[in-house]
């Protein structure tokens, strides 16, 4: 336990919670310029504070202890895979941010939600949940691909490692443009916007996963999902963008992502689920072996 | 107590558990519980240094640690899941007999993990598939015990043909006397190496091998699916291990042409075994019975171990052991809650069930965990080894393999989810209103099983520290590891740190949830329905062809299935074609027949 | 010469045995084949100008030559169990064709 | 001090009686057996000369190594096989009589026209025999087809006596050795003559109709002893006496490997009983050609001894299974055993050795087969071998599965109703089953003295020290 102290976990949890209010807030800005995209003034930047509060405030139903269960250990799974995400120059745990950490933890709390969902009874939940495996299985494989063959050129799997040689080496979105848009293109899935929000899809099932929620619980997934929102975001700006020198920038090149992610989302329509996958079997994944392919074999933009 | 008497003491009392059965079936069935718990608590006691004990004729066992971890692993998994087999004693048709060989596969296992010489190796080998052989007709299906035995012999040949191809070599049947010698002779050794690894890829069920799995996990007795799936699968594990750390594979190997640093030959080892995770993905993710789910989530995870086995380095071979562990620790968890369903309900179909969660929480959390661990996700004992074969394979860079290695991974979460939302979430059936909770003593194995998992996903240090002695005795490097964590080639991992994280995590949320005004609580039936009035649970569950979307893309696949019945044919109409020629009711066509032999045989003969 | 013969013989016990569907021929064949046979095993044992293998007072020298004795024990041992199948397969057709009313093979239909 | 002589004479000199003495000819059989089985206990291992005329002019019997474990199995289970069915065998009591003479022949001479002889005495008892089955067009087949085989084995020694002028097998033997020439006809000839008695594939036209409607006594005897027996003369012609080489061997053991994969194909695909022992049989036999042709003697009499116990109770077995339900479809005979365990579990012990699973003889008989082929650095037919080992087990292991298991595929056990019927098999078949099971499993944990004893018969028909066996106490030597 080398790097257990007070110290540490203090740290790490105010990642988690800044991580959290970042991306909430960001979350608020976003609503804010798409509602002037699409020529309406939108919600105030806190809006979406003020969502979770009142969620979280409300008496809501419950359906048994699976779905209070599933719930909480969905929380704490993002919120321990929150802690140890390297924002800037602030690393919880140096050295334990290994990138498969991120990838199974989280699947901790994606487990806890579909189990709560599921366990909620109402077969449109399941349905959600079965739709958003479905897309797990289209964007991990091409994203976890191109990170393998960084993984494998730097020799290092540590998300900071992985900062700390872009910055002597120059982004890697810049060197390695193909993982990057490849990675781009996962991002969109995991977060769910459009094309990839099948698993959402409030007009066709409902909301999916979250349409039995109500009251704290939907408030606690609300939270849940901004932190899982800040961790998939700041994977990406950490291993293509270079991280950050300091909070500043790493907040601005995360508003970037995000927000880009969001633009394209509101222009674009639904994929049904059998095309996400599809699509992500032939696009991306063709794109992300290729980069693997030139990185491994040829070495190309890796040193 | 020495190894020679363990087993022994087993076959004996296998014989001791047929004729007390015959008298008591229940005693008999307690008597399955106490050989392996027995056996376990010697080989715990004694450690790693257990004396190999004196020789009975041929019969000579020496102990090795690798020998001693597979067998603990065995013993776990054989003591834990003969507390189900006093519950099936009057479900099955020959109690007595399932009792005694229960006990023969064990003793065959054990024979075999600790043989000095190939025969015994294979003596073992072939008693403990006979006995789980006449197990499995006790079950659903009479074919799977023959396809099971057809695909096993097959291997078991295969590797027979080995041994007997390094003896005509060298002269003796010695294990590391024969595999040391091996680099002497390349040419053999190729053959050897190739047809062991047949063999081992048959036990562990690696595709194209793997139809035996489903058929036979699936359609055994309840209780002998975990066996098979977390215990017997294994050897063929051990096969792997034996052909390439203990044989000098990769020296018999080195001239030959290379693809990204590895021997052309571990390669295709390697793409074989990427094979069968992808195949066991996506025929887990299809399957609606529960058992031939699993049974296909161990042809895929059959594929991981040998993917670390292959590579045969520091990390990847730790983290085959490991998941070697950490699966047959799993699977025979889930296959005993969802036998543990089955004893309940009668069924272990996905979509004939549902919402079990209510009647039987224990059995729900039990498989929770150990599809946590299955799927690979911390804090189980199944992250660990995948984090360590996923270091190795990002350290070789092998992409393709990876790819295949992250779609199980990620598949895995598809299959794992499939019953444990069809068939224990969800709308409880009316037909099971009266279904109660497991009793006690089908409990305990399963918590047990689950804290196992539980307990290597968070300290697996010391597990893991025994496996680098392993390694070191193979010749290889062996892990290291620092307090809690974990070092790995590109980079470090703190399992400890993680299931604290993750505490930390849970704890703030629990703490969130109670500070928090309490819900109302309300029936599974009172969810959003569109304003329709459904009140039959039965159709307000969303259970059958779960992955509907996905199995459709790939509905067309090739049948591996038709290909061995193909075959199967092809051997049913030669003989038929063969006895039509030969047995003609006519003295005259047998008259012709043998004129005709000898004029072709003296065809190019002097006569005189 | 008488070799060849007995060869012939056998051989046209060979082609009726392969050739004819029906009992009582192919019994006819077969005891065809067997006299080709003897007189073959005799042929072997003939020496050129011997005489009959029996001591008696006349033939008494050891200087003459005698022709091989024991191809005519074989022989006659050959000839008596070849009468003795010969008698059973008779036997055997006779209880055929109490069964299918028929010596020929081909009409007794196939079975199975 | 006993004359082999004996064992031919008494049973013949029985028969006689046996015809005047009608009332008393069951017991006449019974102690005529007895007899013989007493006396093989006692018979010494030498050369026995019959009528005062020393070999090679006379004709002499013959005890060693080879055939002595022989004469006493076959003497033995001859007895036990008429013990199990004497209510059947009355009719029959001459003609048994004349067949135990006629086995004993086989097995004891030493002289290639004797051999003869006898071969014609034991199939005319056996045709006789096989009359009980009342399948009178079959055995015609079976007459046929044995009458020209003895008449080709007769060509065939005639020729070699034109050539060698002997008939006696050590003199004939030792002049082949010493001869330059190789009268391959004549082998051939004998070749062919003797591989349709021992089944060999192309020759073996007979086999099915008459075994695969044997009676419980009938299998036992054509299938078990006759084949047993046949097979060791088989041996001692071919191993002992002349001497194959060159192309010769390659095209017999041709024919042996084809015999013993298409053996296993067509058992593969019966959906008889008994047709899958007649075939697994040939399949047996082509194995023990192919040891005997690759002078690999020790391991074709293992072969012969696992195949001779094995398919006795198998045979017995199933004769007994085919007249109580009336057939022997495998499909209609679903968990017959679950009423009858003890034979059962006979059945199954046999049939797991006929397969050479460890715990059983067959599996020191497959091993042994195995170092024997390697050693003379064979690859093929190791590998042929195991091949049809491999469709063997699948289909014995088929019969067993389906013979203690009932129910459709895919139902459960649970939901299952046991069978009421109960398989009604007298007392004395099911204990010779089960004693005969036991020696299987004894020998299987044991094995050591029949091994040994099987390396001593190898060396007699041709003296090889190199020979290694694996048994239980030595491993290796």
């Amino acid at each position: 336990m080398v790097a257990l102290s007070i110290i540490n976990v203090l740290i790490a949890m105010g990642v988690a919670l800044f991580g959290f209010t970042l991306q909430t807030s960001v979350a608020g800005v976003n609503r804010k310029i798409i509602g002037r995209m699409q020529k309406r003034y939108g919600p105030k930047w806190y809006q979406e504070f003020r969502d979770i509060f009142k969620a979280l405030s409300k008496r809501g139903i419950t359906h048994g202890w699976v779905f209070d269960f599933g719930v909480m250990m969905a929380l704490g799974g993002i919120l321990a895979t929150a802690m140890f995400m390297p924002v800037a120059n602030i690393i919880a745990f140096e050295g334990y941010d290994n990138f498969f950490i991120f990838v199974y933890l989280f699947a901790v709390g994606m487990l806890g939600m579909a189990m709560s969902a599921s366990g909620s009874g109402n077969p449109l939940a399941s349905i959600g949940v079965m739709r958003a495996l479905s897309q797990m299985v289209g964007y991990e494989v091409p994203f976890m691909v191109v990170i393998l063959a960084l993984v494998s050129a730097y020799n290092t799997s540590s998300i900071s490692g992985l900062v700390a040689i872009q910055q002597d080496l120059g982004w890697n979105i810049i060197r390695l443009p193909i993982g990057a848009l490849v990675a781009f293109i996962c991002l969109q899935g995991m977060l769910g916007k459009k094309p990839f929000d099948t698993f959402i899809a409030p007009a066709e099932i409902a909301s999916g996963p979250m349409v039995e929620y109500g009251g704290k619980q939907l408030g606690m997934l609300f939270i849940m999902h901004e932190v899982s929102v800040f961790v998939e975001v700041s994977l990406f700006v950490n291993i293509f963008l270079g991280g950050g020198n300091n909070v500043i920038e790493f907040i601005a090149k995360y508003f970037v992502v995000y927000t880009l992610a969001n633009l394209i989302a509101n222009t674009l329509g639904r994929f049904k689920i059998d095309q996400v996958i599809t699509f992500y079997y032939k696009v991306p994944i063709m794109l992300a072996l290729l980069q693997a392919g030139l990185i491994i074999f040829l070495g190309w933009g890796v040193n | 107590m020495t190894i020679t008497m363990i087993v022994v003491g087993l076959m004996a009392l296998s014989l001791v558990t047929y004729v007390v059965s015959k008298m008591s079936k229940g005693l008999g069935s307690v008597l399955t519980i106490l050989g392996p718990l027995v056996a376990l608590l010697f080989f715990l006691l004694e450690g790693s240094g257990i004396a190999s004990g004196s020789s009975i004729g041929i019969l000579q066992f020496g102990a090795t640690k690798l020998g001693w971890f597979f067998s603990v692993t065995m013993l776990i998994v054989y003591g834990c899941v003969a507390f189900f087999n006093p519950y099936w004693m009057k479900k099955l048709v020959h109690p007595s007999a399932y009792n005694m060989l229960y006990i023969l596969s064990l003793a065959g296992t054990i024979g075999m993990f600790f043989a000095v010489d190939f025969i015994v190796l294979f003596i073992f080998l072939e008693i403990a598939v006979f006995a789980s052989m006449f197990i499995i007709p006790f079950g659903k299906s009479r074919n799977a015990a023959v396809v099971y035995f057809a695909m096993s012999t097959f291997g078991s040949f295969a590797f027979l043909y080995a041994i007997f191809m390094m003896y005509g070599k060298f002269g003796s049947f010695d294990i590391s006397f024969v595999l040391g010698q091996l680099a002497t002779e390349p040419t053999t050794a190729i053959w050897v190496i190739i047809l062991m690894g047949i063999a081992a890829f048959v036990k562990l069920g690696i595709f194209p091998f793997h139809i035996w799995l489903p058929m036979a996990h699936g359609n055994a007795p309840d209780t002998f699916s975990p066996i098979l799936s977390g215990g017997l699968v294994k050897i063929g594990a051990f096969i792997a291990i034996m052909v390439v750390a203990i044989a000098p594979t990769y020296e018999v190997l080195k001239n030959s042409y290379e693809v990204m640093g590895l021997p052309i030959l571990i390669y295709i080892v390697l793409i074989i075994a990427a094979i069968s995770m992808v195949v066991g993905t996506l025929m887990a993710i299809k399957q609606d019975d529960a058992k031939k789910l699993i049974a296909y989530s161990s042809v895929a995870n059959a594929g991981y171990i040998i993917v670390g086995i292959a590579l045969n380095d520091q990390l990847s071979l730790s983290g085959a052991m490991m998941h070697i562990f950490a699966h047959a620790i799993a699977s025979a968890a889930a296959f005993l809650s969802i036998g543990a369903v089955s004893y309940r309900t009668g069924t272990t179909k996905i979509s004939e069930l549902g919402g079990m969660i209510q009647k039987m929480p224990i059995t729900y959390t039990v498989y929770l965990i150990s599809i946590i661990s299955m799927a690979g996700i911390p804090p189980m004992a199944g992250f660990i080894s995948k984090w360590l074969l996923f270091q190795s394979l990002a350290s070789h860079g092998l992409m393709f393999i990876g790819a295949a290695a992250f779609f199980g991974s990620v598949g895995s979460f598809l299959y794992v989810f499939r019953p444990l939302s069809g068939l224990f979430l969800g709308q409880l059936k009316p037909q099971h209103n009266h279904v109660k909770e497991a009793p006690i003593f089908m409990v305990v194995p399963m918590v047990i099983l689950s804290g196992i998992s539980l307990f290597f996903g968070v300290l697996p240090n010391g597990l893991l520290n025994f496996i680098g002695k392993i390694q070191v005795e193979l010749g290889v490097e062996g892990i290291t590891t620092v307090d809690t964590a974990i070092m790995g080639n590109n980079g470090l991992l703190d399992p400890t740190l993680v299931f604290i994280n993750f505490g930390l995590g849970f704890v703030k949320a629990f703490i969130i949830f109670m500070s928090l005004s309490k819900s109302r609580k309300v029936g599974l039936m009172d969810t959003y329905t569109a304003a329709e009035f459904v009140y039959d649970p039965n159709v307000y569950h969303y259970a059958k062809s779960y992955y509907a979307p996905i199995e459709r893309l790939y509905e067309k696949h090739p049948d591996i299935v038709a290909l061995y019945k193909g075959l199967v044919q092809r051997v049913v109409d030669l003989g038929r074609l063969l006895q039509f020629i030969f047995f003609k009711t006519k003295p005259g066509t047998t008259a012709l027949f043998i004129v005709l032999t000898i004029i072709l045989v003296l065809w190019g003969e002097k006569i005189w | 010469m008488i070799q060849i013969a007995g060869l012939i013989l056998i051989l046209i016990g060979l082609y009726g045995l392969i050739t004819k569907r029906n009992i009582i021929k192919m019994i006819i064949a077969l005891n065809v084949l067997e006299i080709g046979l003897n007189l073959f095993i005799v042929s072997v044992g003939y020496v050129q100008d011997g005489i009959a293998p029996i001591l008696t007072e006349v033939n008494n020298s050891s200087g003459l030559i005698f022709v091989d004795p024991l191809p005519q024990a074989l022989v006659l041992t050959a000839i008596v169990i070849g009468m003795g199948t010969t008698a059973l397969s008779l036997a055997f057709a006779r209880k055929i064709y109490a069964t299918h009313q028929t010596f020929d093979l081909n009409e007794m239909g196939v079975e199975e | 001090m006993s004359q082999p002589i004996l064992l031919i004479a008494i049973p013949l000199g029985l028969a006689f009686l046996s015809i005047i003495l009608k009332k008393i000819k069951v017991p006449l059989l019974v102690l005529g057996l007895l007899f013989s089985s007493m006396l093989v206990f006692f018979i010494e291992k030498k050369s026995y000369i019959i009528g005062g005329f020393k070999p090679p002019f006379g004709i002499n019997l013959v005890v060693d190594d080879y055939n002595l474990y022989f004469i006493i199995i076959v003497n033995v289970l001859f007895l036990v096989l008429v013990l199990a069915n004497l209510s059947a065998v009355k009719p029959m009591a001459t003609v048994l009589l004349v067949a135990s003479a006629g086995l004993n022949g086989l097995l004891l001479t030493g002289d290639l026209f004797n051999l003869f002889v006898f071969i014609e005495i034991a199939s005319i008892a056996a045709f006789i025999l096989l009359t009980m089955d009342k399948q009178f067009l079959k055995v015609f087949h079976y007459i046929i087809i044995g009458t020209l085989a003895s008449s080709l084995y007769l060509l065939g020694i005639v020729i070699l006596y034109a050539q060698y002028g002997t008939l006696n097998m050590a003199d004939m033997s030792g002049l082949i050795d010493g001869g330059s020439i190789t009268p391959t006809i004549a082998y051939l000839l004998i070749f062919a003559g003797l591989a349709v008695e021992v089944k060999l594939l192309p020759f073996n036209g007979w086999v099915k109709g008459v075994l695969e409607t044997a009676s419980a006594f009938t299998g036992p005897l054509i299938g078990s002893l006759y084949a047993g027996v046949m097979l060791v003369v088989f041996g001692r012609v071919f191993g002992g006496v002349l001497n194959l080489s060159g192309t010769m061997v390659t095209s017999l053991t041709i024919i042996g490997v084809i015999t013993l994969l298409a053996g296993e194909f067509m058992a593969f695909q019966s959906k008889h009983l008994r047709q899958v022992w007649l075939n697994s049989s040939i399949a047996q036999s082509g194995l023990a050609v192919i040891l005997f042709l690759q002078g690999l003697h020790h391991v074709a009499v293992l072969v012969i001894v696992a195949n001779i116990i094995s398919k006795f109770v198998l045979y017995l077995v199933s004769g007994k299974i085919a007249a109580v339900i009336g057939h022997d479809k495998i499909a209609d005979l679903k968990g017959i055993f679950m009423n009858k365990k003890a034979l059962g579990i006979a059945f199954t012990i046999t049939s797991l050795s006929l397969i050479g699973l460890p715990l059983f003889f067959g599996f020191f008989v497959k091993i042994n087969i195995l170092i024997a082929l390697f050693q003379s650095s064979n690859m093929w037919i190791p590998a042929l071998v195991l091949i049809a080992a491999l469709i063997e087990s699948a289909y014995v292991i088929r019969l067993l599965v389906t013979m203690w298991q009932v129910g459709e595929e895919g139902e459960k056990p649970e939901t299952i109703e046991k069978p009421t019927f109960s398989l009604k098999v007298g007392f004395v078949t099911c204990a010779i089953s089960i004693i005969l099971g036991l020696m299987l499993l004894v020998s299987g944990v044991y094995p050591d003295l029949v091994i040994n004893q099987s390396v001593k018969a190898g060396n007699v028909l041709s003296v090889n020290d190199e020979i290694q066996v694996f048994t239980m106490e030595g491993g290796l030597e």
